[in-house]
């Protein structure tokens, strides 16, 4: 059988590592990047064969000169972007404010987003009233940008009195079914084929609804990513399919979960569903993506996965110490820039905004969160101040509470 | 009044809730042109579209999840798993997400959705087409858990899942499809077409979630069981000249204790069948409900006769199923106790 | 935000169906088929990317007059073909006489392999000794092209005393270790990341042993394919993953499992893993193929996805009717032929075989098949004659017998 | 002697087991380099290189799924599921194959393996850092299933878990990792370092599995508890002066039914506790056999104390967890009974 091989020494295994660790200096010259304006803009009916090669580029729309160039440009009025920008400052804001409160004891648990604010607060621009995010927790900036109250997020934060999920859900797993922002699981992945179940309701019912299903990198490894992809593919369902791909899962970079396969955007060809990927950190690269793919989708032209290259500046969440894992500058090097930055720099470029302007802008911000803060705050916080009952944790569970668990709050006292 | 098998009666339960309600869709492998393997869905294709009943992938943990994500937008997915025995893939969106949606937003999102599957042994069908994982929903805070022993119960139990505003788990005993079986494997098995509980009214009924039947009265042991179980209890109490009565659950989750507490009171003796094995199966939480409510009427140690803890062997099916005289034995012992 | 969008009309659900169903005429003009020898053979070190096209093609070695043509030719001796005929013709004829047992009630289920016998049969010799195969149902090739005893296969289709399994498990599904044959599970795809980890173990201690995985085209949307994919292209685990595309599940076409994509084998492409299609009626170009692959894997390349097409000629199992889903002549329409034929054909124009000799050998192979199966019968069938007992039920739940279960065995009297 | 958090003895015991064997290779999310989110891995990926203990996708089922197919060649490995409550994709490989292999292929393949994982509440970890499925794996025919409670037993029972030949399930209650947790959550812990079972000897030892072990004497009332409600029913008893016997499993399966039996016939009371929620859970199962064995010893019913059959909730933590007020109401009802 074997005369034609010739004898192959051991095996070995490979695990794959990033190229620096703590201690080494950041270096991402190996990371490919387009230029901004270079990616064509396909046709939304485009045939998925035609554009594989962009699942292999990055659509940028903001130069170096923080000019907006390109076949992607020019959908949002000045009006538009100075929103998005104070849409992503707000977010900031409240995470500053947010981490610190975990930090203080006010809340048990708390996930940022620095660097990435970019990626929610625009793509929720482009979304119709009705269409229905399933959201992973990196994305508050959806509620942000879609005007949900900070004060209710903080109440739930600090799982207060008023806390729209009476206490049940973790901060941060937030839900709001007006606000098209499904209620966040905690567990990976399972609300990305949930977002496709969503999308093929809507497809059933002739509606003109589509979903939205986010996902982080590290997270597309789980198996429920597959199930989306295939039930999206077979029925052609009216969804977008997001990958946030910040270059980390928690400690383990992309690397582990992507393998040898170029980008995250590239899964989506196997299933012959078109991908492309986007600088995460150009509000106005995402907004053009987004509005491309919802487009695909509300025209009955099936998902499109959008991978959204970004970079998580901070610690995975408040338990989580990124120094361990990786260079404290690593950051710094991150090719991409910081998205607040990017924007505020264009809008100065197009000459509706100023330094001065956005300091002061900085402040409103910053003052509207504290006071969300303050009136939250005197709702209760985890451990002082009022906060939801025992009562509340019996209800729910059922439409109707069962014999058992009555006889159970019963025992309980409650 | 019409007869039908236990196939029949699950058809038409669909059937009569696609035709009330525009949001009851169905799906899942094999189910849609072809009618599924044991031909529940056949026929509802052609009567419904293919907007309402499809064909799935091979795919249980993205049959349920897409099932959630329906049931969210305000469908109510009726989907089934092919054998019981493959649920485990779906057990994640199961557990993580159906059972707790309602819960963890605050009512915001909710998850109506029944996951049918054919549950047991007594087929040859070895440890792939056999299992019985009641018990692994019946301990999930959220689910309902439905075990149907009939045609008549089975259409009314599931257009009462199907109309249920949280998500039930309605495992289908496979041996009962075509007739009730005793456990006597080497006797002809009777036809629904012969029993009265094959009886299935036209048109829309229900049998409400959470109340258990009295099949047999008895005062001198009560046994409790649900699916096949129940015939093959009555079998044995019949056989073993005992007297017995058998209360068939019909539904595990929500549990009925007022019917169990009451027979238990008053027969002071219990007997807990079930196919599935015996280790931390449903029939631990109904000795240990037995024992914490009717302590003090108890003349006899709540006994059990389970499936052995093992895997589900294939040729071995009737030493290892809790056939009429395993069962019986336990009868005579505990009478005698 | 939507003033470039125009109003879409209401969504509509896509269910994919086969063109055509019982009644119809089964049309496969649409099925696009690479001419023999035209697909090219990359050296086995080639980069993914550069093969990316060879997932849309079929590499085919036999062509019309039986000639075998093109780069993947000339690997196999006038023996070995001889051989893999015998084993193919063994395996039908196997098949037929288990089939027959089952309907007269010797068994309780039978999977077939009609029309398939190239795929494993030919696999087989691309391997060595020691290398692991997690096969599903549908290839038994492996074993009886492994001169695994049809005796012992026989035994445990029977679940007789000799039943190798001791009644526990199904017939076929068959296990044995010495013939790189991983015991088969019966639950779909769970296997094939099991293959992937087998692989990594062999790499991790420096081994020189590789493992194949096996999966149907219908089990592909499973999610422990996507498992399997993951975590082969994270580790270059040395494995071949084949995927064996008979174009029907049970009475699904392979268009609810493949959507949009354009073939199985392109799934391999988002993860950079080189990926082949091949017919998988033709022993030749299956053999090429596998050992295309098998030694990438030992080379330590990685792995590699494979993809045979051809077509489930018989009923899905013992339990399945066809003729309820597709047509009844839609397998005659089938391009690619059958396996059987083509290879005598091929032999017969080599000048090393004739239709006296394959009469002559389809006469022996059947004697030997109805001679395994008569001393098989001796030892019993599943409803008469000796057979496995109480006690082998409870044995080997555990590697020692735990308290509780031997208090049952007690209590069961055995 | 050292003394060393459960933390320690738990990243101790697979340094030994590595050590001494080859084939023992450890992996999991951020187990490699990182060193695992509670820090058990930590510093095995430098020692015995990324061959031996690495990072994994996120990606459960293949996690298991790959360990099963590790285990068949030769090798032991011993994964970690970050927390159990993300075990649920891994479920069907746990179930179906890790679980059966032995059987179904008569011994020809088996699938010695460890799955750790951290369990239970009392970190404000909400639903999806809080669970204690330990239920769902007793239920399981061909698995074995470990709850430590101290550093000592978690060092001597996880490397019995890896030098087992079967499948095991190695669930660590995350509130012991730094030291005993009686419940008593107002008040600071005790590290492990100034508590006597923090005592955990060097290199090799194992604590057998099956055994459980009697933490407490007593002869008013036999205490079924194992993880972190050891502690909690000991505060308990202490506290309502009860004089308890206090059992610690330590295995659920295979259970150490002598200990039990032998504590219950002395006591006539028996009360069970676990942080896992009521219905279904290992209670009920205990509560079965306790009832089966002891039933003319028993001069009150068996009584459960367990999690709510609720999610586990965020802000309502400590009206969830089954403290030591509630565990000492039920030792005082049961002695009053
Ligand atoms: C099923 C499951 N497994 C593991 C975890 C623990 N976990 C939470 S976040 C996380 C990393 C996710 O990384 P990625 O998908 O890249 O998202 P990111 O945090 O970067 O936005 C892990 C492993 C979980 N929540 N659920
Ligand atoms: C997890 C699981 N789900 C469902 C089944 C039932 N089932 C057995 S074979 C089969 C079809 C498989 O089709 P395919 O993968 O194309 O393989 P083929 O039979 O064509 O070789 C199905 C649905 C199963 N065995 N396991
Ligand atoms: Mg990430
Ligand atoms: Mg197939």
């Amino acid at each position: 059988m074997s005369q034609s091989m010739s004898e192959p020494g051991p095996l070995s295994f490979h695990v794959p590592a990033p190229a620096v660790r703590p201690g080494g200096t950041p270096d991402f010259s190996d990371v490919k990047i387009s230029r901004a304006g270079e990616v064509r803009r396909p046709d939304v009916d485009v045939a998925p064969e035609e554009i594989r090669d962009l699942a292999f580029q990055i659509i940028r729309v903001l130069d170096r000169n923080s000019e907006a160039v390109g076949p992607w440009a020019g959908l949002l009025s000045d009006q538009e972007l100075l929103d998005g920008l104070r849409h992503m400052m707000t977010l900031r804001a409240f995470d500053a404010r947010m981490q610190m409160a975990q930090r203080q004891g006010k809340t048990s648990f708390y996930m940022q987003h620095l660097g990435e604010e970019a990626v929610s607060c625009a793509f929720r621009k482009a979304l119709e009233p009705g269409d229905m995010n399933f959201p992973t927790y990196r994305q508050a900036g959806l509620l942000i940008a879609g005007d949900y109250p900070m004060l209710d997020m903080m109440n739930q934060i600090y799982s207060n009195e008023l806390d729209p999920m009476k206490g049940r859900q973790l901060p941060v797993m937030y839900s709001s079914r007006e606000h098209g922002f499904f209620s966040i699981s905690g567990n990976l992945a399972t609300q990305y084929i949930q977002a496709v179940g969503w999308a093929m309701a809507s497809a059933m019912k002739r509606d003109t609804r589509i979903a939205a299903g986010w996902i982080g990198d590290g997270s597309t490894a789980e198996s429920d990513f597959h199930a989306a992809l295939v039930f999206a593919s077979t029925y052609k369902a009216p969804v977008v399919l997001n990958i946030v791909n910040n270059q980390w899962a928690i400690s383990t970079f992309q690397g582990i979960a992507r393998g040898g396969a170029g980008t995250f955007a590239a899964r989506g060809l196997g299933f012959g569903i078109p991908a492309l990927r986007v600088d995460g950190n150009d509000y106005l690269a995402v907004h053009a993506v987004a509005r491309w793919a919802v487009e695909r989708a509300r025209r009955n032209l099936g998902p499109t996965v959008v991978e959204y290259v970004t970079y998580r500046v901070g610690a995975h969440s408040s338990s989580d110490d990124p120094s361990a894992y990786r260079p404290k500058t690593e950051s710094d090097a991150w090719p991409l820039g910081d998205p607040v930055l990017r924007l505020k720099n264009h809008l100065i470029h197009r000459g509706v905004w100023s330094e001065d302007r956005h300091k002061q802008a900085e402040a409103e911000v910053m003052a509207a969160v504290i006071a969300a803060q303050k009136e939250a705050e005197t709702h209760g916080t985890l451990h002082t101040g009022p906060h939801p009952s025992a009562r509340d944790m019996f209800e729910g569970v059922y439409e109707q509470m069962p014999p058992h668990l009555r006889r159970q709050r019963q025992q309980g006292g409650v | 009044m019409p007869r039908k098998t236990m196939v029949e009666a699950i058809r038409d339960a669909m059937d009569v809730a696609m035709q009330r309600d525009d949001n009851v869709v169905v799906f899942g492998e094999d189910v849609g042109y072809f009618g599924g393997v044991f031909r529940c869905t056949q026929g509802l294709q052609q009567k419904f579209g293919s907007s309402r009943c499809f064909d799935a992938p091979i795919s249980e943990s993205g049959i349920v999840g897409a099932a959630v994500g329906m049931a969210a937008y305000g469908l109510r997915p009726c989907v089934e798993i092919q054998f019981a025995d493959y649920m485990y893939p779906a057990y994640d969106q199961i557990v993580s997400e159906a059972a707790r949606l309602r819960y963890r937003s605050n009512g915001q999102f909710t998850a109506p959705l029944v996951v049918r599957m054919p549950t047991g042994g007594g087929i040859f069908g070895g440890q792939t087409h056999s299992q019985s994982p009641e018990a692994l929903f019946t301990h999930v805070a959220g689910l309902k858990t439905v075990v149907p022993s009939n045609p008549y119960d089975a259409k009314g139990l599931l257009i009462a899942a199907i109309e249920d505003n949280d998500p039930v788990i309605f495992l289908e005993p496979k041996r009962l499809y075509n007739g009730p079986f005793d456990g006597h494997h080497d006797r002809p098995v009777t036809p629904w077409a012969r029993h009265p509980q094959g009886e299935v009214p036209d048109g829309h009924y229900t049998v409400p979630l959470g109340k258990a039947a009295i099949r047999r009265e008895g005062s001198g042991v009560t046994v409790l069981a649900y699916g096949t179980m129940v015939f093959v209890a009555e079998a044995a109490a019949t056989e073993a000249g005992i007297d017995a009565e058998v209360i068939d659950l019909r539904t595990l989750v929500p549990y009925d204790l007022e019917t169990i507490v009451a027979s238990v009171n008053k027969t002071g003796r219990c007997v807990i069948v079930h196919e599935a094995t015996l280790t931390s199966g449903f029939g631990a939480e109904l000795s240990a409900l037995v024992q914490e409510n009717c302590f003090y009427h108890l003349e006899a140690p709540v006994t059990r006769v389970a499936g052995w803890d093992t895997p589900y062997p294939h040729a071995q099916e009737w030493d290892y199923f809790p056939g009429p005289a395993r069962v019986g034995r336990a009868l005579k012992a505990v009478m005698e106790a």
